[in-house]
């Protein structure tokens, strides 16, 4: 075995040992830790992703000295390293971008702490994308939700408090139906380890063996974790827990937390149950209709919306809705599509995040629409940039988001029940996002005669303008190149069969 | 309806558990409860595992007098997970309990609704 | 070679209008595009104070509980929907548990290879007596570290929320003032029955927690249960003496060591024996004669981590809630 | 063994419906402890030493005793006394009312 394999292994150990680290140091060291061990991930990521394109296969790698059945597993393909390797960059610039801006309204002496929750976060990530075990799968989500409420409740205004009890609510009531699913599913197969149940439920399927209680365990696991990943009826939490915590936390919350339970889901879709047999339930017809609920309902809320940040947040309950959406299809077009939104969306929402709060910055703190009047001229790069995220959420060519609604809209062709649903909800909803993002972006460059509020220029914001020129650029490479990607996510759907 | 409704009594205690749990947790408007609801979802849950590695007529899995046999000692897996998760819900519940705390302490209430409804006067 | 442009061509290029409106010198459409004249947007402060008193009045209506019929609906609504749906998922589930596999019998799916191994071999391949412990310590350790780690984060998280700290000026934070540092001080204190049998029952409890702990992988046990019945031997003597005693032995500084040194043994231990797992090497540790106290290799040393994480994990949890701090 | 741990189940349920009722919080942090403890009764009858240990210790020790320091926080525990005085008080004063006249 070659030494790239342990990479994965590494990446998971650094990123939980640097959060105990971190509890013992003060808060320069331990941002000094953060960042090493965010780019040192990113960067083993990178060489894994480059190894695995080289060789063209997953490989299994043992943790302890047990083969498959007995002892624990991690599995990494092309779809896992690139899912890493994304999840790095995003986080770094997240934290980059928001540093100014990090502890608003958070005690001193607890600053060290907010680096550990990242930590762990980083590596729960992590073991969710490389995990190949369902019960390992489990004890990390609970440290993902646990680490994204301390996250959430770390500035301490009373919303947050209030958010981050809802999302505790709603993340326990998802756990608990995974958890129960995971139970059942195991009753039947006897095994916990990816690669066996899906054997033991291939063999289950042949012979007709347990059909009810194999359709209700899948249904449970899936609704778990539609809750915990704010599918639409279940984002009642969302807008305050995105709106109101740091902005650091907000961007990487709605980027990376919720991915990474929708990326456990593809990986249970085709890792635990094959994607023939899910596609043959009604599930998928569930998820579809949700999704699509999803995409129209997030956006309503979004224009009502008051206030820059929720409605920013309301956008997420739409773009989430999307990927079920592509879930919904039932194919491996739709399935290419939400991964390649999965992509986007994260790149897209961080930057918006971002870049609101430079614009909020320039408007004395307020985030109403009303004070936000001429922010654009008062901050040109966080305009510009957010003009460009509006953009891209919208579907202009040139940026990323165009390419997902033309992934989506080609997926839903190829559907023959689906497709009129499909392209009718996606038109909607692209007038819906264009209403209300070009009400903002006209809102920012609208002419002011209030002169109160300062301007920041290039050299008062040198690291946050930076971070804003990478997302961009993060984003037109995603637009502009899309092909390799999307034959990299093929690749990697096909290496998970 | 299956054969094993009978048999398998335990897990239908646990399922019945489970959703008293979920819905003390859904319905309950008092934070307190809502948590015990989480707890008693929790124990359900175990309870349904535990049940699964049970089996009648033999010992619990100690090895006692040198004897390896499969066919002495009840599985051994389902203890295990049990174990993880007892400590990951005694986790959950203590954030939940200073959660309720720190709530409390600020708006005197222990009800969602009314938290929130204040939150939206005062703060707009 | 390119000429240096003069200054005025300068002015007039693309590249010098783009930078200058970087720069926040100069509208590009400023007597360039032909433009309505605008009135300047002047927020006329009435009207904006009668709106936010609309706002206000509405907002007033909407959230009064009491007189608000639209709302009592939807609580009405959603309560029937969460009942009915519970309803479902307990008749969902009640099927489907009388489909799966009867309980109690020794042929059935969960059954397998696997946990016949693991009893099979458990005692040779991990040596330890107690199967459940070589298995969560040894077969799937990676879930276990997992979760020692949620211990971990709930203990942060639990920080976050409760700790009163002070800033660098010794003043309380205003965030925080509003909590009542020490609830103590309204209780009796020095109860001479609470003292007498605390001082007969800690001593016993915390011994029959370690032997627990030092028992874990020769019978029922381990360091979690062991962890939390010191747990609880060290919260009754806090209740019986006081944080002034406990405070002697026992502080932040305390916690925050003897949680850094047993997570960090624990995750090194476990990341050797990974790696030398995956990568086929041979592992140093001896695994012992099975049924002797010092055997089954890792097994006693990581219970014995686990435990002091988790006693002081619990103790940590009781100290924050009572005062916020320790 | 069986008719036992019918019995232990039934109280688990009577357990969980009746926390779901009681209209004091004190009542049903108790009576969740007693849940707990039952359950690790349970747990003896289903071969599983370790779990019942860990239950007795956490779920009927420290989970409650987090429980009762909320309590006592949130004033729950005194509040509770308080309403019952006033209740006391209040069934006691029409009786003194109606000695005085």
């Amino acid at each position: 075995m070659d030494f790239v394999c342990n990479f994965p292994f590494f990446s998971i150990l650094i990123s939980l040992f640097s959060g105990t680290i971190c509890s013992i140091l003060p808060e320069k060291a331990a941002k000094a830790v953060n960042r090493i061990v965010i780019a040192a991930v990113g960067v083993m990521s990178g060489i894994l992703l480059l190894y695995l394109l080289g060789t063209g296969e997953s490989f299994v790698y043992w943790m302890g000295h047990f083969p498959a059945p007995w002892g624990n597993e991690i599995r990494a393909g092309v779809l896992e390293a690139g899912m890493a390797l994304f999840f790095c960059i995003i986080m770094y610039l997240s934290m980059a971008g928001g540093a100014h801006k990090l502890f608003d309204e958070v005690e001193e002496s607890k600053h060290n702490l907010y680096y550990i929750l990242i930590n762990l976060l980083l590596s729960s990530l992590l073991a969710l994308v490389y995990t190949n075990d369902m019960f390992t799968a489990y004890v990390f989500v609970e440290i993902n939700t646990i680490s994204a409420c301390g996250l959430i409740m770390i500035r301490q205004v009373g919303r947050t408090i209030e958010a981050a009890v809802r999302y505790m609510i709603m993340s326990l009531l998802g756990s608990g139906l995974f958890l129960f699913g995971l139970c059942i599913m195991y009753d039947l197969t006897g095994h916990l380890l990816m690669s066996n149940i899906k054997e033991s439920v291939a063999l289950l399927i042949q012979n007709g063996e347990y059909q009810i209680p194999l359709i209700v365990s899948v249904t449970l696991m899936c609704i778990g974790l539609c809750i915990k990943s704010a599918l639409f009826p279940f984002h009642a939490w969302l807008p305050d827990a995105y709106g109101y915590s740091t902005v650091s936390s907000a961007a990487i919350l709605s980027s990376l937390v919720s991915k990474g339970y929708i990326f456990l889901l593809i990986k249970i879709i085709y890792r635990v149950i094959g994607f023939d047999i899910f596609n043959s339930t009604r599930i998928i017809d569930v998820l579809f209709v949700f999704g699509l609920m999803g995409m129209i309902f997030g956006s309503l809320s979004a224009i009502k919306e008051n206030d820059i940040r929720r409605m920013i947040a309301y956008s997420s309950v739409a773009q989430i809705g999307y990927i079920y959406m592509g879930f919904g299809m039932g194919t491996q077009a739709g399935m290419v599509a939400s991964v390649f939104h999965i992509l986007s969306h994260a790149a897209t929402k961080s930057l918006l995040f971002i870049a609101a709060i430079g614009l909020t910055e320039v408007s004395g703190g307020s985030r109403k629409f009303i004070d936000l009047t001429g922010a654009g001229y008062r901050n040109k790069w966080a305009g510009v940039a957010f003009t460009a995220g509006s953009l891209s959420m919208v579907g202009v060519p040139l940026f990323s988001g165009f390419i997902s609604k033309l992934l989506f809209a080609q997926a839903a062709v190829q559907v023959e029940g689906k497709m009129l649903a499909t392209l009718i909800v996606l038109g909607i909803s692209t007038v819906l996002n264009a209403i209300y993002f070009m009400k903002t972006v006209i809102r920012i460059y609208a002419t002011t005669g209030d002169t109160s509020y300062p301007c920041i220029t290039f050299k008062d914001m040198k690291v946050h303008a930076i971070v804003l020129i990478f997302f961009i650029l993060l984003n037109i490479i995603l637009g502009v190149n899309s092909q390799p990607i999307v034959n990299m996510i093929e690749q990697g759907l096909a290496m998970f069969a | 309806m299956g054969p094993n409704l009978w048999i398998n009594y335990g897990e239908a205690v646990a399922a019945i558990l489970f959703c008293i749990g979920f819905t003390n947790l859904l319905l309950q408007t008092n934070l307190i409860k809502k948590i015990i609801g989480l707890n008693i979802m929790d124990s359900a849950i175990y309870l349904f595992l535990a049940e699964k590695g049970y089996i009648a007529g033999r010992t619990a899995p100690i090895v006692t007098d040198g004897v390896t046999n499969v066919e002495a000692y009840i599985n051994p897996i389902p203890s295990g997970l049990v174990l993880t998760g007892i400590v990951v819900s005694v986790s959950v519940s203590a954030l939940m309990l200073s959660l309720t705390i720190r709530l409390y302490i600020r708006y005197h209430s222990l009800d969602l609704d009314e938290i929130a409804a204040q939150l939206k006067k005062e703060g707009r | 070679m390119s000429k240096r442009k003069p200054a005025e061509e300068y002015h007039k290029t693309f590249a010098f209008h783009f930078f200058s409106w970087l720069r926040g010198e100069k509208d590009p459409y400023l007597g360039n595009v032909e433009m309505k004249p605008q009135k300047e947007y002047e927020p006329d402060p009435e009207l904006h104070l009668r709106h936010e008193k609309e706002h206000d009045a509405i907002l007033d209506k909407v959230y009064d509980m009491k007189h608000n019929r639209a709302l009592g609906l939807f609580h009405r609504l959603y309560q029937a929907t969460s009942i009915l749906f519970c309803l479902f998922l307990m008749a969902l589930l009640l099927v489907t548990i009388s489909h799966l596999p009867a309980t109690g019998a020794a042929v059935k799916p969960v059954n397998n290879e696997v946990a016949a191994r693991y009893i099979e071999s458990g005692l040779e391949e991990t040596g330890a007596v107690n199967i459940v412990a070589g298995m969560i310590l040894d077969y799937r350790a990676f879930d276990t570290l997992g979760e020692s780690h949620v211990l971990f984060v709930a203990t942060i998280t639990v920080l976050i929320m409760l700790r009163l700290d002070k800033n660098k000026k010794g003043e309380p934070n205003p965030l925080t003032k509003d909590m009542n540092p020490n609830d103590r001080i309204y209780e009796p204190k020095n109860d001479a029955i609470l003292q007498m049998v605390a001082s007969f029952l800690v001593p016993i409890i915390i011994i029959f927690g370690i032997y627990i702990i030092l028992n874990g992988h020769l019978g029922p046990g381990g360091g979690f249960s062991g962890g939390a019945v010191i747990g609880a031997g060290l919260i009754l003597y806090l209740n019986a003496f006081g944080f002034g005693k406990t405070e002697r032995f026992f502080t932040e500084k305390t916690y925050k060591w003897i949680c850094f040194f047993s997570l960090s043994f624990y995750c090194l231990a476990k990341s050797y024996s990974f790696y030398t797992g995956a990568n086929h090497l041979h592992s140093i540790i001896p695994k012992g004669t099975p049924g002797a106290i010092l055997s089954s290799g890792l097994i006693l040393p990581l219970n014995i981590a686990v435990g002091l994480v988790v006693a002081c994990t619990m103790y940590a949890f009781y100290a924050m809630f009572r005062k916020g701090g320790f | 063994m069986t008719a036992f741990q019918i019995i232990l189940m039934g109280l688990l349920i009577i357990c969980a419906v009746s926390v779901s009722f009681s209209k004091n919080l004190l009542n049903s942090v108790l009576i969740y402890m007693s849940f707990s403890l039952v359950m690790s009764l349970l747990w003896i009858c289903l071969e599983s030493p370790d779990l019942a240990i860990t239950e007795a210790a956490v779920g009927a020790g420290i989970t409650s005793v987090l429980f009762f320091v909320t309590l006592k926080k949130i004033h729950a525990i005194n509040v509770a006394e308080k309403e019952e005085e006033q209740k006391a008080t209040q069934r006691n004063l029409p009786e003194n009312g109606g000695k005085d006249e």
